[in-house]
This record gives structure tokens, C-alpha cells and sequence, in this order.
């Protein structure tokens, strides 16, 4: 995967965050304050945007993942801001300056994300948050790795890293939140989704998506 | 929805333009959504900075002058300023003396607060944070968001204000704001919920004979929904829990409080009941507002916040203070 | 309906109790409905005296203190009071030069004004009268009942007030007060009917994308029905009507009020719009207040009252005045 | 008529006003600001209860109708408190300390009434008030007097007076109003009832029904 492969990947985020952000409001509306889809249409549409005016323009993945997470962080605000935001550049960082990225690489820098958002917002598996799509997408990742077929094709295993990211989405429903504000609720945070990992789910589903454009070139 | 705006995304930008026209003692940047004295920072003076999403209205630009804040940041509705505001703000501000940051406990505000504060350390500015958590509405422990900021802010942003105008160093100033946190406690209560100019329609809806207990600012139902009741009952229920948490007796500041859609006939009823269950626990009102100082957009309902007074504090609560939107003393 | 009181029937009666309770420095009294400064008349100074229906608060209530008014008589949700209140109110005020009754005019509030002061009269008391009717939304001729009395309410109690307070004889009082009503105008805007608690629903119906131009304080429909439209044009209609009827230009008060319902974000857009309008004339926002002042119940909506200010207008405007809702300089 | 006649009249309106308290308020609410029910029921039941306790009871019919004028002034505010109160007080005045009060006498009462209402409030007939309830109640009455019968049974003149402030009220319908707070909707006021029409039209009512009562003892 090389910095193409990554700006496509944002863009696809763009898009299909645009897609669905009234979606994610409504999540956002039903247990939390009804922002979720507009904080990161505007994040997202930023970060495409920066990189497509980026002069020089970003010359590595790690570039591309660090001036989306700085964007993020500037124009998002909010929970999911600084969260996204962190996570992007630590990835970013993560990958160094190395021309072309590996699955295994990809998840190392997933794994640097995912420490990042836990650090800052001390949540952990099962507290009806972001991080319950992103470990999840990034287990599966990383055991599907083990056996990546010889010829490199990572489509496949991307796919289940996103299935995981939906299922770990889905799986909120039930939970009872103890982060972010839908901890506010209580027992009422039961029953529904949370937004913060819908849109996990839609940014590792549009890592997928990217794949197989990419492969189908 | 019908909201007099020109439009979802222009709501933020134009009310500030609207700030800006209104009340020329404030030098509002509308790019960067950043509100200061016109004056500038006065050197030797520790600097305030608050800021949380807009929506909130008077809160928090409405706060900023003489005797209180130096600058408000505003986000997006409902949505935390970002650390670029927060930053350039503190810059702004920093009168040589360091910077308080006065920050209500919800985790977008905390979290970018926290990147602008470790930044401005790095460009060695001293800022000092005060976090505000006062709703006992919410289960506070070390495993949840914690409890959410709410009317305190207004009464940790004036007295420490007050302080920090009379010449205190940062960590007096701090170390006030946080007592004045740690006194107070608030709950509110919607009758209906409110509608944010993107989501177009409310967050939540309420039958003709409901209402919501326990709610927070920013549209979120509260912990409970209840019938519909006498305002004597309501405020009962907001009195017990916030009495349960913290013992009212002495002398006490009183904010009611409008959530935005509340008539102001209604908010002195309110006023009423909590004087009147106050008055049988033998705690005496000493100071009190009664208005809409943070608000939930077109939210009805309304929150109670008590603060058990001290001496010093009754003197910083009555010190001068000149903003838009409180004003006395000069 | 949902509504913060304990019954329709002791609304105001709750209220006022609220009011006394946050207001020590108002004497409230309850039974009679009479709302009077705590330390009583000074002697030599005109008395002010203003009243109405309640409903629209904080005016008069809340307009009662140093510089503004001496006495302010609630009656029942918009009904008018009656002659015994006002009566008892302006002997109350009396401290020998008179008494100022301010009125909007309304037949009924002109009535019981009326018989009022003519009972005052006889029994010695001088009264002199200033009628409030600034809505250019109205039709104004001898074959109608007038224009009605709106934001230019607070304007008059203030000018007149800080007049009054600097010792000036009772028929100057009135003639500034006359002076600030010519001088002023108005127009509302309504977002959404008011509910009365006695009456239970709202007044009118509006549909998501229909408001009423041309509005009164009584939650009665206004002029015409039109479509919803960006804050840009509904200002815009408001304030031709304005201009045309009393050109714009020079240094003026703007108040850009809301009518209860109606998110203070939302009154600073539209302030931010009429900024722009008056800009574009050449004329000069030299003073101004946004928020409620002078309001409808739950109404969601504004209204804006323009005054054309003289030198002498804008120093009696900036003298002090110290009341629940208005205050600066003291 | 008699002291008792006038006091059972101002009773049967407190009762009709109060029966139709929430219809007056709906008239109100169509073309003013909905408390006409509510200021007459409070101004209408204070009187009944001031007639009740008065110390000493009233001892002429121009008693009991200057105490109901007085207690309006004082209770109701509003317009209709100010003129209602004053009607019914000039009314008082009028018959003086007549202890009987004939139907001639009764006309001339209202007359004056009705003089003062107009005097205070300017409205011509036709401007859409409760003008236009009682001027033809009174023409209608002055004209079924001059053949009132000779056993001098005034049930049936008062009958056609109640008829004609209905008729009167129903006629405001079309009108556009040109007094109090239904002339602020100009053309808007077409085609709804004034309430003080309305409730004048139901104090002429309880004045027939009172005569019936009366009557059939
Ligand atoms: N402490 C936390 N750790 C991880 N994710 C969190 C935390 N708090 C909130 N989130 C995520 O952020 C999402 C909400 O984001 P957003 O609505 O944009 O911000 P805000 O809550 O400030 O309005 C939640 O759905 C949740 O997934
Ligand atoms: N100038 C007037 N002359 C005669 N009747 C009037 C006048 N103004 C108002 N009214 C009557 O008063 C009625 C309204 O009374 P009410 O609702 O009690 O008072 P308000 O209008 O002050 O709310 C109207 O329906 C009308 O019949
Ligand atoms: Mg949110
Ligand atoms: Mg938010
Ligand atoms: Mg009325
Ligand atoms: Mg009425």
C-alpha cells in the first residue's frame, strides 16, 4: 500500500462519512447530543481537502495519515476530535517515512492508534465505545495476517478487519455505556448504537473499499 | 425546525457577528471563533479562558470582561472548540502572570483542552485548569465520563474572575475555582427537548405528559423520564438529590436557571418552590440569579445549582463585573 | 401544555412570591400585586409607576429599582390591572412631585390607567401620563384602537426613570417620555404561538414552514401569515416597515428582543442582520440590548425596536440603573 | 323587578359566564389573547359573592347593580373590566333608589350603560365590540315597550332583548374590527365572534331567563 493507496482511503472516508453522516447524527441524537455526523463530515472533508492542497503534497503514507489526524484535530472538536485526531497521527508516526506499507505494518500503526485512543480516553473493551469496533478490526487483522496468501493480496483480509469493525459496532447495542456521554444515560445508553464506532466501523470498511478498488486496477 | 438563522452552518459565525455589533467593550474574531476583552491582556494579571460548544448562549462569551473571563472559545453546536482556538486564546491573554483554563467535565472539552494546555506548557505558558463537575445527575466514578459541568461554570467563572482581577497569582485563582466547584452542585429538568440546527429535529421526544429528569446541556435525555408534575414536586425531586449530595445549610448562591425555552414567569415559580425548601432546611439564600445563563438552545425546563457560600466568596461574588450578560458594580 | 407552576390560577401570585425571594431588595406585595422599590419614596422625586398583564417578564417587575421605575403592577396573564392597584401604587410612590404612569397603550390597560389616575387626582395626587404605542404593525388612526405599546416600553421607563431620578419635575419626566416613544419604533416576529395557562394551547397554530409577521405581546396572530424564511429577509421585512415609517439614520438604540421562546444564539443572528440593515443606511447602532425583555410567555420569535437617540437621550440612557433585569453603573 | 330580581340576575350570569368560561376564551383566543372567559368568570363570581356578604345586604335593585359595577372595576382589568364595570355602575346609578324597577325604567338603565361604554371605548355599532350586542338589545327593548302588555309581563320583551344581543353578537362575524385587540388583525378579524358581543349576549340571556324564573314562581 502506498501513499495513492492511502489518500484514496481518506477520500473514501470523505465520502462515505458524508454518505452517512445523518446516520451517524442519529446515533449521536438518540445517546449522545446529535453531532456525531457533522463533527466528521467537516473533519474528514478538511483532511481530504489539506491533502489535495498539501504543498509539497504528502510523500509517504506516514505523511498522509499524520496531516490527517492534525486536521482532524483542528477541525473537529468535540470527543471524537482529539480522539480520531490522535489516533491519525500516531499511525502516521507509527509508519515512519517508509515508501510502501505491509499488512503487518498497517496493523502495528492500527495497534498505535488504538493505545492512543485508550490512553486519552481511558476506555476499554465493552464501555459502548470507538475502541469496540477498532480492537476487534485490528485482532482479526492481525491474525488473519498469519496467514496472508503468498502473493501478497491483502483484500481479503482487509474485508474481515471490517466485517470485525461492524460486528464490534453492532455488539455495542447491548451494552451499558461507561464513557463519552452516553454514560449520562445509564441503563437508558441500552438498546442502541454507538456512533463513535458505527463510524469506525465506516472508516475500516472504506479501508476495504479502497483495497479493492485498488486490486481491481 | 424553524430557527432564525440563515442557514445550519452559518449559525456559529453569525451570532458571533451579531456579538461583535452588540457589544464593542469585546474584540470577537469570527475566523477563529475567539472572544476577548477589547482591551487586550493586562500585564501581571492571571488570564481566563473558557470555552465549550455553542449553544449555550450566554455561556460562555457572554461571560467575558471586566471582573470575569478574558476569553471565550466556541465551538461548533454542541461541540468543543478545538486546541488552535484554545491555544491562540491563552496566547492572547497571557498577561505574563499564566492562564486558567476553566473547562466542564465532558470528554470533548476535556480532551482539547488538555492538547491546547500541554502545548502552550511546551511554549512555556503556565496554565492552571479548573474542571468544573457539579451535576448530580450523573454517577461519578473513576469507570465513567464523570459528572457533566454545568451551572457552576458561572459561578467558578465569576468568582475566580473576581480573584484573578484583584491581582492573585495562578494557583490562588485555580485553587478558588475549584473550591467554588467542589461547593456547588446542579439538576436539571426538561419539559421538552431541544433542536439543533444540523440534527433539524429534537433529540428526543417528549409525550404532553412527560418530562425528563436528570438531563445535562447539550439535548441528551436525562436519567429518567416522569410524569408530568407541579412545579412544587419538580423541584422537590431537583432539591432531594442535590441536598442528598451536599447538605444545604448557611448561606447559599442560587442559580435558576432557563434552559432557553422557559418563560421567565415560570423560572421565578421555580424560584419559589427552591426558596421555600431551602428556607425548611433552615439554609438562607444570600445571593441568587434567576435567568438564562446556560442554556440548551430552545430547550423548556430548567436546572437549580446551589453553592454553599463563604465569606470570601459572597465578597468575590459581589466584586464588579461588566459583561454581556452579568453586570454590577460598575 | 406543559408549564413550571403549581396551578393557572396561582401563577402570578407563585412568581411574585419568587421574585421577593430573589430580590430583597424589591418589596413584593403579594396580595395586592404591587411591586415597589424596598427603601419606599424619596421625597421630591417623580414616581414612576408602569403595569400591564403579566406574561411578559421581566417587564415591569423587573424594571423596578435605582433609575427606572418605583412601582410596577402585574395583573393577571395579559389582562391589565385594575384601578385599585394602580391606585395604591402610585400613592405608595408619591413623594410629593408627582407621579409618572407609564402605559402601553392597549383599552384596557388605557382604561384602568385612566380611572386610576382620575381617583388620584381627586384625591389630590398629581399624575401625569405617557401612552406607549411604537408598533408600526399596527394601523394607527382615531377609527382604530391604536398602535400598541412594545419595546419602546423599556426605553421610555429607563429615559424617564434616569430623569426622574436626577430630580426633574414631573412634566419633564413626561415629556422625555413622550419624546422617547415618538422617537421610537417597532416590529415582531412570531416563530410560534404562546400558550396561556388558563387557555392550555396555543393561541394560534403555525405550521413548520409558516410565521406571522407583524405580532403583538398577547400572543395574538399578527398582520399576515408568510412563509418561513432565512433570518436575512424576516429582518429585513421588520425593519423596512420600520424605516419607512420613521427613517433611519444617525446614532440609535436598537433593542432586538426576544418574546420568551426563542434561543439567545438566535436574537444575536438576527442582531448581527440588523447591524447589516442599518449599516447599509448610514445609520449607527450607538447603543443596544439583546436578550427578553419585554416577552410573550413561550412564544418563539423577536421583535426590534429602533430609537433615534439625541445627546441628552443617550446620557439619560447611560445613567446608572440598578433593577433585577437592567442594570450598569451602580 | 325587585332587589332579589337584580340579585338573581347577577347570580344566573355568574353561572352562565362560568359555564361558558372556556367558550369566551376561545372566541378571545381567535382574535385577541384568550382571557375573556377568564377575566368574566373572576369578575362575574366576585360579584355574586359580594352581593352575598355585603353588610348591609343592597336594598335596591341600583344597589345591587352599582356593587356588581364596582366589583368588575376592581376584579376583571382587561377592557371589558373598566366597561362592564362601569355599565353596570351607571346602570346603578340611573335607577337610583327606586325599590322597583319597571321595564321602562330597566331600558333607560341600559341606555345609559351603554352610553358609557362608549363614551370610554369610542366604538360606534358595527366596529366589532360589545356595542354591537347591546344597542339593538336596547332598541329592540325600547320598542316592544310601547306594547308591553297591560298585566305588565315583561318575560317576553326581555326575551326578544336576549334575542337581539345574540342576533347582535352573531352579526360581528363578518365585521372587521375597529376597537380593542381584534382590530391588530385588521382584515384578519373577518369571520369570528367578538366575545364581548358574545358575553353580552349571555348577560342579556340571563336577564330573560331571570324574568322566566321570576315569573313562573
Ligand atoms: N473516553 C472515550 N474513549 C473512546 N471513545 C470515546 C470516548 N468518549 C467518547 N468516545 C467516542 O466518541 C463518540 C462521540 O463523538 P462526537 O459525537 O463527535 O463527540 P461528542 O461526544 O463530544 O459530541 C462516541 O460515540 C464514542 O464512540
Ligand atoms: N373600545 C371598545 N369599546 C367597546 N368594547 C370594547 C372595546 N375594546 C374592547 N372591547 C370589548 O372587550 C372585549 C375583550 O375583553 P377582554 O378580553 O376581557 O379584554 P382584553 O381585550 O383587554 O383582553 C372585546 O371582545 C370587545 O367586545
Ligand atoms: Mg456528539
Ligand atoms: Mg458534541
Ligand atoms: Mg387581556
Ligand atoms: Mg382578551
Amino acid at each position: 500500500m502506498d501513499t495513492a493507496f492511502f489518500v484514496a482511503w481518506i477520500e473514501e472516508i470523505a465520502h462515505v462519512i458524508a454518505d452517512q453522516r445523518d446516520h451517524l447524527t442519529k446515533l449521536d441524537a438518540a445517546i449522545g447530543d446529535a453531532d456525531h455526523g457533522a463533527n466528521l463530515d467537516r473533519g474528514f472533508s478538511a483532511a481530504r481537502e489539506a491533502l489535495a492542497s498539501a504543498d509539497p503534497p504528502p510523500a509517504t503514507p506516514g505523511d498522509v495519515l499524520t496531516l490527517t489526524g492534525t486536521t482532524l484535530i483542528r477541525k473537529v472538536g468535540g470527543a471524537s476530535g482529539p480522539l480520531y485526531g490522535s489516533a491519525f497521527r500516531q499511525m502516521g508516526k507509527t509508519l515512519g517515512d517508509a515508501p510502501e506499507v505491509t499488512p503487518a505494518a498497517l496493523a502495528m500503526a492500527l495497534e498505535a492508534g488504538l493505545a492512543v485512543v485508550q490512553r486519552l480516553g481511558a476506555a476499554e473493551e465493552g464501555d459502548k465505545t470507538m475502541v469496540d469496533a477498532l480492537a476487534p478490526a485490528i485482532r482479526t487483522l492481525t491474525a488473519a495476517l498469519e496467514d496472508t496468501p503468498a502473493d501478497g493480496s491483502y483484500g481479503p483480509v482487509l474485508e474481515d478487519a471490517a466485517r470485525a469493525a461492524a460486528e464490534g459496532a453492532h455488539a455495542t447495542i447491548p451494552l451499558l455505556a461507561r464513557k463519552g456521554r452516553a454514560s449520562y444515560l445509564g441503563p437508558r445508553s441500552i438498546g442502541h448504537e454507538d456512533p463513535g464506532a458505527a463510524s469506525t466501523a465506516l472508516i475500516l470498511a472504506a479501508l476495504s473499499t479502497t483495497a479493492a478498488a485498488t486490486a481491481a486496477k | 425546525m424553524k430557527k432564525l438563522i440563515n442557514g445550519a452552518d452559518s449559525v456559529v459565525s453569525d451570532a458571533l457577528t451579531g456579538l461583535a455589533a452588540a457589544h464593542p467593550e469585546l474584540r470577537v474574531d469570527v475566523a477563529k471563533r475567539i472572544v476577548t476583552r477589547a482591551g487586550g491582556p493586562r500585564r501581571g494579571k492571571v488570564g481566563l479562558v473558557s470555552g465549550g460548544g455553542s449553544g449555550h448562549e450566554p455561556l460562555h462569551a457572554g461571560f467575558v470582561g471586566h471582573g470575569m473571563l478574558d476569553a471565550a472559545c466556541p465551538g461548533e453546536i454542541f461541540t468543543s472548540p478545538v486546541p488552535d482556538q484554545l491555544i491562540e486564546a491563552t496566547n492572547a491573554v497571557n498577561g505574563g502572570a499564566g492562564v486558567l483554563h476553566i473547562v466542564k467535565n465532558y470528554t470533548g472539552d476535556v480532551l482539547n483542552f488538555e492538547m491546547a494546555a500541554e502545548l502552550c506548557a511546551e511554549d512555556g505558558v503556565e496554565v492552571a485548569t479548573v474542571l468544573v463537575n457539579d451535576d448530580v445527575a450523573v454517577q461519578d466514578s473513576l469507570f465513567t465520563a464523570g459528572r457533566r459541568g454545568t451551572g457552576a461554570t458561572l459561578f467558578v467563572e465569576k468568582i475566580a474572575g473576581a480573584l484573578a482581577e484583584g491581582g492573585a497569582p495562578l494557583d490562588e485563582v485555580a485553587s478558588v475555582g475549584n473550591e467554588v466547584n467542589a461547593r456547588s452542585r446542579s439538576f436539571g429538568v426538561a419539559l421538552s427537548a431541544c433542536t439543533t440546527p444540523t440534527a433539524g429535529k429534537p433529540t428526543f421526544e417528549l409525550g404532553e405528559g412527560e418530562i425528563e429528569l436528570g438531563i445535562g446541556i447539550h439535548g441528551e435525555p436525562g436519567r429518567v423520564r416522569a410524569p408530568m408534575a407541579p412545579a412544587r414536586e419538580i423541584v422537590r425531586v431537583a432539591m432531594d438529590a442535590i441536598h442528598e449530595d451536599l447538605p444545604l445549610s448557611g448561606d447559599t448562591l442560587v442559580l435558576v436557571n432557563g434552559m432557553g425555552g422557559t418563560p421567565l414567569i415560570e423560572l421565578y415559580v421555580v424560584f419559589a418552590e427552591v426558596a421555600a425548601y431551602l428556607g425548611e432546611r433552615g439554609a438562607r439564600i444570600s445571593r441568587s440569579l434567576v435567568g438564562d445563563y446556560v442554556t440548551s438552545l430552545d430547550m423548556q425546563g430548567f436546572s437549580v445549582t446551589v453553592c454553599r457560600l463563604s465569606e470570601e466568596l459572597t465578597r468575590l461574588w459581589d466584586a464588579p463585573v461588566q459583561t454581556p450578560a452579568l453586570r454590577w458594580g460598575r
